[in-house]
């Protein structure tokens, strides 16, 4: 008698736990509000990146097309993926010394992990995170590169 | 029709049905092959065949120095990254002997929790997936999506932070962090109940876990099956109780344990743990204390000569990290005990005489990261 | 069981084990030959009580070829380090612990695979992150690959 | 003539005479048999188009999504865009599989769904043929369907397709017996199993207001079998994508796997409008007795409308039952129906009879 | 329209299928290798021949489907002709169902609704 009365009772549960999970979707479906999909390409103009995202690295340059990277060295040794390259040129400074200044900072973007080693372990803050997420090219070599821009040179003072 | 006409004759009791279950499955939940030896719909027995995507990640770090380990833990179990980041920082605070803020500590704390939760939900995702409820994984992507806002605007990343570092974090909390962590407590508490609703509650899936994958306490202990799984069987292996690191001393918390054993305790632990994750955050996300956010380290970090261990509470189990170091700013030797390996040894045991789709509920239910399996 | 206690409760058992540095854990290093024997009597003493072989790891020395176990039991809450060491890196084997523990397993598996140290009746040897046809022993100080480790 | 969408039977009539007027009766006949062909081709096509268009498009509200919304305005050439492409892939055939049965099965599938859909009566009048036994005619070629997908299953050489089909092997023994007896339920209540009957005798009330507690039952069990017998979730074992990747279709490539897909629809379709028809009245507008102004302005909302609004919220329920519920295992599918369906079905079937003998009914 | 339209019925829908097919196998660019020809299984090559025997779990089942399947045949005739054979019929057909029932209970008791 037990089990008989256990019978109707499983089918009564089983319904009843049947009818609440079709409450939530149910309820989700009439509430078109909640729909969370973001629409990625339409809504380029308005999508705005938190500050510290790590997009890319960069170096930071100010509006005289100057930058603080003295080409120590040291992001290409913290680089636990070898991804940043640094060529230093000498160059004969106003004082007539022999300077050291950077004349490439390769850095290569499909090498790199993002784990920001380089931008904490710069003694002179050079580099920083850019914003540009929309990496994909179709030639690999174009995910190599130069960070400092043409032309540009050390700000004073930093070295 | 000529080859049905043609076919062996053969005895049932003897043959085997051997079927690949992976690498390219849609339950194995990336590369992991099982091969399944059916008999009819029932698992005979099952070999996994792991290493799809072992990228040798312990001779990696035999060149890297120990800031640089840690880009490469995020990628053993990338659902618990901050979890294995921690493990690392701890052990070489511990080896250098440094005592960090305690501002960190917090940080940390709160951090491993979102990471706790945040994975648990994509298992609930996968599960429902995986047992055919597919609008669960909908809703736990949903929900997860809050965590990753709130790790991106801190961290600058959403999946694989390398936010931990030996001594500290690598860049303090964003202001808004609090107010975010509260309304994401806020939201989840009314959106976890609809888990319940949806899956927890369903006669279906109740039949569908309850008595199966059966793995008793001294086999969980045998095969060295920790985390929730193992406390689905009833075993108290709750790192964050047995060796309280960082704030897990102070914050008051219960180890969720169950004793039926089967997948439908694993689940159960699981849905609790995240309750508890949130109560463990409450506590600390209104007391962060000011202060540093990282202690100050050497440049060159050189652990001194000699063996260290660390253990710490992944999303999945225990996450052993054990060193040997020979005085330079290298590891000897680094070796990660990771809990997917050991979750997955058991896999075998419990699956033998259940149905397929069972197989399916149970691996689910031992919630395996193929990258932490493979290293 | 504090680590004196445990120390001399083990060399009750197992005398020529000798004790090596560490701040952590009691570690002893055990003679090979004895390993499963003493393997058992760690488990199923009930005052010892290891159950919970939580980390097995192979260990390149140059020199020689260890493997070790971290053990700690669930019940007493105590840990233990044992080592075992082979001069011989060709042919380097021990017995295995996976009738003892069952998570040694797999363990064992991935140590033949990336030492080259292979696992007395052990039941299903071979190896399980790479391909039957690797050639050698990828975590061995000694192990050289041109095509797939790129120095900086 | 006047065209009168309340009653399609002079317009079928018109439509004869004329034929029948310019050509012999022979040839009248052919030339009829072939418009009725491609109308329901083309409506066959349209609505198996719309209904992935509309399951997609459901999921994605229940799970907080748009859905498609590329392809034409709000996505709605989404499926046509899918339907040209499936259309365009190249057919792959598998080694050592069986070539006949493999290419027969999607023949099965469709052949079974588009036959059975010639029963129902989708306005007064409008219906391709009005079988005396209608019921158990769509019972017995809905069935069939299952026996393309064991075929499918069996034929491709693999083994997920081969374990899907011995699992549609179980989905034929068990839920057979439940669509029969559910409708049996409603036959005994209306004494006819023609389908233009039974819904001219829902014409004072629907059945399953007349039919209260047993109809309700009976409906209740038609739609959990008929979800099963569509092979849709819950009852998905058969294509079952985490365990058996996709199950019996696995080796199908191109228009043979549209072919599956589009009379998986068709036959959710199908259930739904056979529902409708059997218990909500099909295309008949709501009465209530007594009430002669309300009826009035219920008429004058169109058949065609009544019926697939109908069936539309039928096979909106058959999508929340999907989108909602964890599959079953194969030993839960046999238990649910042998265990709890069958027994309440005939404990029903007697029920209902005991209650129409009484004149217990509305 | 009668029952031989179901025939038109048939003929149509077949060549729905056919036309596409022919379509499709025509039409479309095919490119053919082993690798492609291959059963799917996850991307590893198939173990063993597929078509072993292979035991089914149902196969109780089937059988009372079968003997189920033939006695609700009789029950159509009933349902249509009920109201006008009245109670004396509902009697008779109550005690085919009683049989009917005993004959399920007894499956149920010995197990025969059991997955084996």
């Amino acid at each position: 008698m037990n089990s008989f009365f256990k019978y109707f009772s499983d089918i009564f549960h089983g319904v009843k736990s049947l009818l609440i999970g079709m409450s939530v979707t149910g309820r989700y479906f009439f509430s078109p509000g909640q729909i969370v999909t973001q629409q990625y390409p339409e809504n380029r103009k308005n999508l705005q990146m938190f500050e510290r995202f790590k997009g890319e690295v960069i170096m930071l340059h100010d509006g005289n097309n100057q930058h603080r990277c003295n080409g120590c060295g040291i992001c290409e040794n913290n680089c636990p993926n070898g991804s940043i390259e640094v060529i230093p040129v000498k160059v004969t400074g106003e004082d007539g010394k022999p300077k050291r200044i950077i004349d490439k900072h390769i850095y290569h973007l499909g090498m790199c992990t993002f784990c920001g080693l380089c931008v904490k372990n710069c003694p002179s803050n050079a580099l920083g995170f850019g914003q540009e997420f929309e990496h994909a090219v179709f030639d690999r070599s174009k995910l190599t590169k130069v960070l400092n821009q043409p032309g540009s040179s050390i700000i004073k003072g930093v070295e | 029709m000529k080859e049905i006409i043609n076919l062996p004759v053969s005895n049932i009791e003897e043959e085997e049905y051997h079927i690949n279950m992976g690498p390219q499955h849609p339950s194995t939940h990336g590369v992991l092959r099982l091969l399944v030896s059916l008999q009819g719909e029932i698992v005979k027995s099952l070999k996994p065949h792991c290493g799809y995507i072992h990228r040798g990640i312990e001779k990696m770090c035999e060149k890297d120095t120990y800031p640089q380990v840690i880009h490469l833990t995020d990628r053993i179990d990338y659902l618990s990254a901050h979890i294995n980041n921690h493990a690392v920082c701890l052990l070489v605070e511990k080896a250098l002997e440094v005592e960090v803020p305690e501002r960190v500590k917090y940080i940390r704390t709160i951090m491993d929790e979102l990471a706790r939760i945040q994975s648990h939900q994509l298992w609930w995702s996968s599960f429902g997936m995986d047992l055919g409820g597919l609008t669960c994984f909908f809703y736990g992507l949903r929900d997860r999506e809050m965590i990753l806002d709130i790790w991106e605007e801190t961290t600058g990343s959403r999946f694989l932070q390398s936010y931990n570092c030996p001594g500290g974090v690598m860049q303090d909390i964003h202001p808004n962090f609090q107010k975010k962590v509260h309304a994401f407590l806020k939201t989840f508490k009314k959106k976890i109940k609809d888990y319940d609703r949806i899956l927890s509650g369903n006669v279906i899936f109740e039949n569908r876990s309850q008595g199966v994958g059966v793995l008793s306490k001294e086999d969980a202990i045998s095969y060295g099956v920790t985390g929730p799984s193992g406390r689905g069987s009833g075993w108290s292996c709750d790192v964050r109780k047995t060796e309280p690191y960082s704030m897990y001393g102070q914050v008051q918390f219960n180890e969720v344990l169950r004793y039926e054993c089967d997948t439908y305790s694993r689940y159960m632990v699981r849905m609790q743990e995240m309750h508890e994750s949130m109560n463990i955050i409450e506590q600390l996300i209104d007391n962060i204390p000011e202060g540093d956010h990282s202690a100050k380290m050497k440049a060159v970090i050189k652990l001194p000569a000699g063996e260290y261990f660390q253990r710490v509470e992944s999303a999945r189990g225990e996450l052993g990290l054990y060193v040997v170091s020979d005085g330079n700013k290298t590891p000897y030797r680094m070796k990660f005990r990771t809990p997917s390996f050991s979750n997955l040894s058991v896999l075998d045991h419990i699956s033998r005489g259940m149905k397929i789709a069972d197989l399916v509920a149970i691996g689910a239910s031992l919630d395996l990261v193929i990258p932490d399996i493979d290293r | 069981m504090d680590n004196e206690t445990l120390k001399a409760r083990i060399l009750e058992i197992a005398p020529d084990a000798q004790q090596e540095e560490n701040k952590q854990f009691l570690t002893l290093l055990l003679p090979a030959a004895r390993l499963h024997d003493l393997a058992i009597k760690l488990k199923n003493s009930p005052d010892l009580a290891f159950d919970f072989l939580f980390c097995l790891s192979g260990v390149d020395y140059i020199k020689q070829l260890a493997v070790v176990y971290h053990l700690r039991s669930t019940q007493h809450k105590h840990a233990l380090v044992i080592k075992v060491k082979t001069d011989d890196r060709v042919n380097p084997n021990f017995d295995t612990v996976c009738d003892v523990w069952r998570t040694a397993e797999f363990h064992e598996r991935e140590t033949y695979d990336m030492f080259g140290i292979r696992f007395n009746n052990h039941p299903d040897l071979r190896r399980i992150f790479l391909e039957e046809d690797w050639k050698g022993y990828p975590l061995r100080k000694d192990y050289i690959d041109e095509v797939n480790i790129v120095e900086f | 003539m006047t065209f009168n969408i309340y009653d399609f039977t002079s317009f079928n009539r018109w439509i004869d005479e004329g034929l029948n007027s310019i050509m012999p009766p022979t040839w009248a006949m052919i030339t009829e048999m072939a418009i009725i062909g491609i109308v329901f081709l083309l409506f066959y096509a349209v609505v198996g188009l719309f209904l992935v268009y509309a399951e997609r498009k459901v999921c994605a509200f229940m799970q907080n999504r748009v859905g498609p919304n590329r392809v034409g305005p709000y996505g709605i050439f989404q499926t046509i865009a899918d339907f040209i492409k499936l259309l365009m892939k190249e057919l792959v055939y598998i080694k050592d599989s069986d070539k006949l049965l493999f290419n027969l099965a999607p023949f099965i599938v469709i052949i079974a769904s588009f036959m059975a859909l010639s029963a129902v009566p989708f306005a007064k009048g409008l219906h391709a043929i009005d079988l005396d036994i209608g019921i158990l005619y769509v019972i017995a070629v809905s069935s069939l369907g299952v026996v393309g997908i064991l075929l499918a299953g069996w034929s491709s050489n693999n083994k997920y397709s081969l374990i899907g089909a011995m699992r549609s092997g179980a989905q034929i023994v068990s839920y057979e017996l439940s669509v029969g007896l559910s409708l049996l339920t409603i036959i005994v209540l209306a004494g006819t199993m023609q389908f233009s009957e039974i819904v001219e005798m829902q014409r004072n009330g629907w059945f399953i207001f007349k039919g209260h507690i047993p109809a309700i039952i009976a409906f209740i069990v038609f739609l959990v079998a008929s979800t099963a017998e569509t092979n849709r979730g819950p009852f998905d074992l058969a294509e079952a994508e985490s365990e058996l990747t996709a199950g019996f279709h696995t080796e199908y490539s191109g228009i043979k796997f549209a072919f599956f897909f589009l009379a998986e629809y068709m036959n959710m379709f199908l259930v739904a409008s056979i529902a409708a028809t059997v218990f909500w009245g099909g295309w008949m507008p709501f009465h209530v007795s007594g009430w002669a102004g309300f009826n009035t302005i219920m008429d004058y909302i169109p058949p065609f409308v009544w019926y697939i609004g109908k069936t539309a919220f039928i096979i909106w329920l058959m999508m929340l039952f999907k989108w909602t519920f964890p599959r079953l295992r194969i030993d839960q599918l046999l238990t649910l129906e042998w265990k709890y369906l069958l027994p309440i079905n005939l404990v029903n079937i007697l029920f209902m009879a005991f209650l129409v003998l009484m004149h217990w009914h509305f | 329209m009668s029952a031989e339209s179901l025939i038109l019925f048939f003929i149509v829908g077949a060549f729905l299928v056919g036309i596409a097919l022919l379509f499709s196998s025509l039409v479309p660019p095919t490119s053919t290798n082993p690798q492609k020809a291959e059963a799917y299984e996850c991307g590893i090559p198939t173990e063993g021949i597929t078509w072993l025997q292979f035991n089914v779990g149902y196969y109780l089942f089937a059988i009372i489907f079968l003997v189920f399947d033939v006695e609700t045949v009789f029950i159509f005739p009933w349902a249509i002709m009920m109201k006008s054979l009245g109670m004396k019929a509902f009697i008779e057909i109550v005690i085919f169902f009683f049989v009917l029932g005993i004959g399920l209970l007894y499956a149920w008791k010995k197990g025969a609704l059991k997955w084996e």
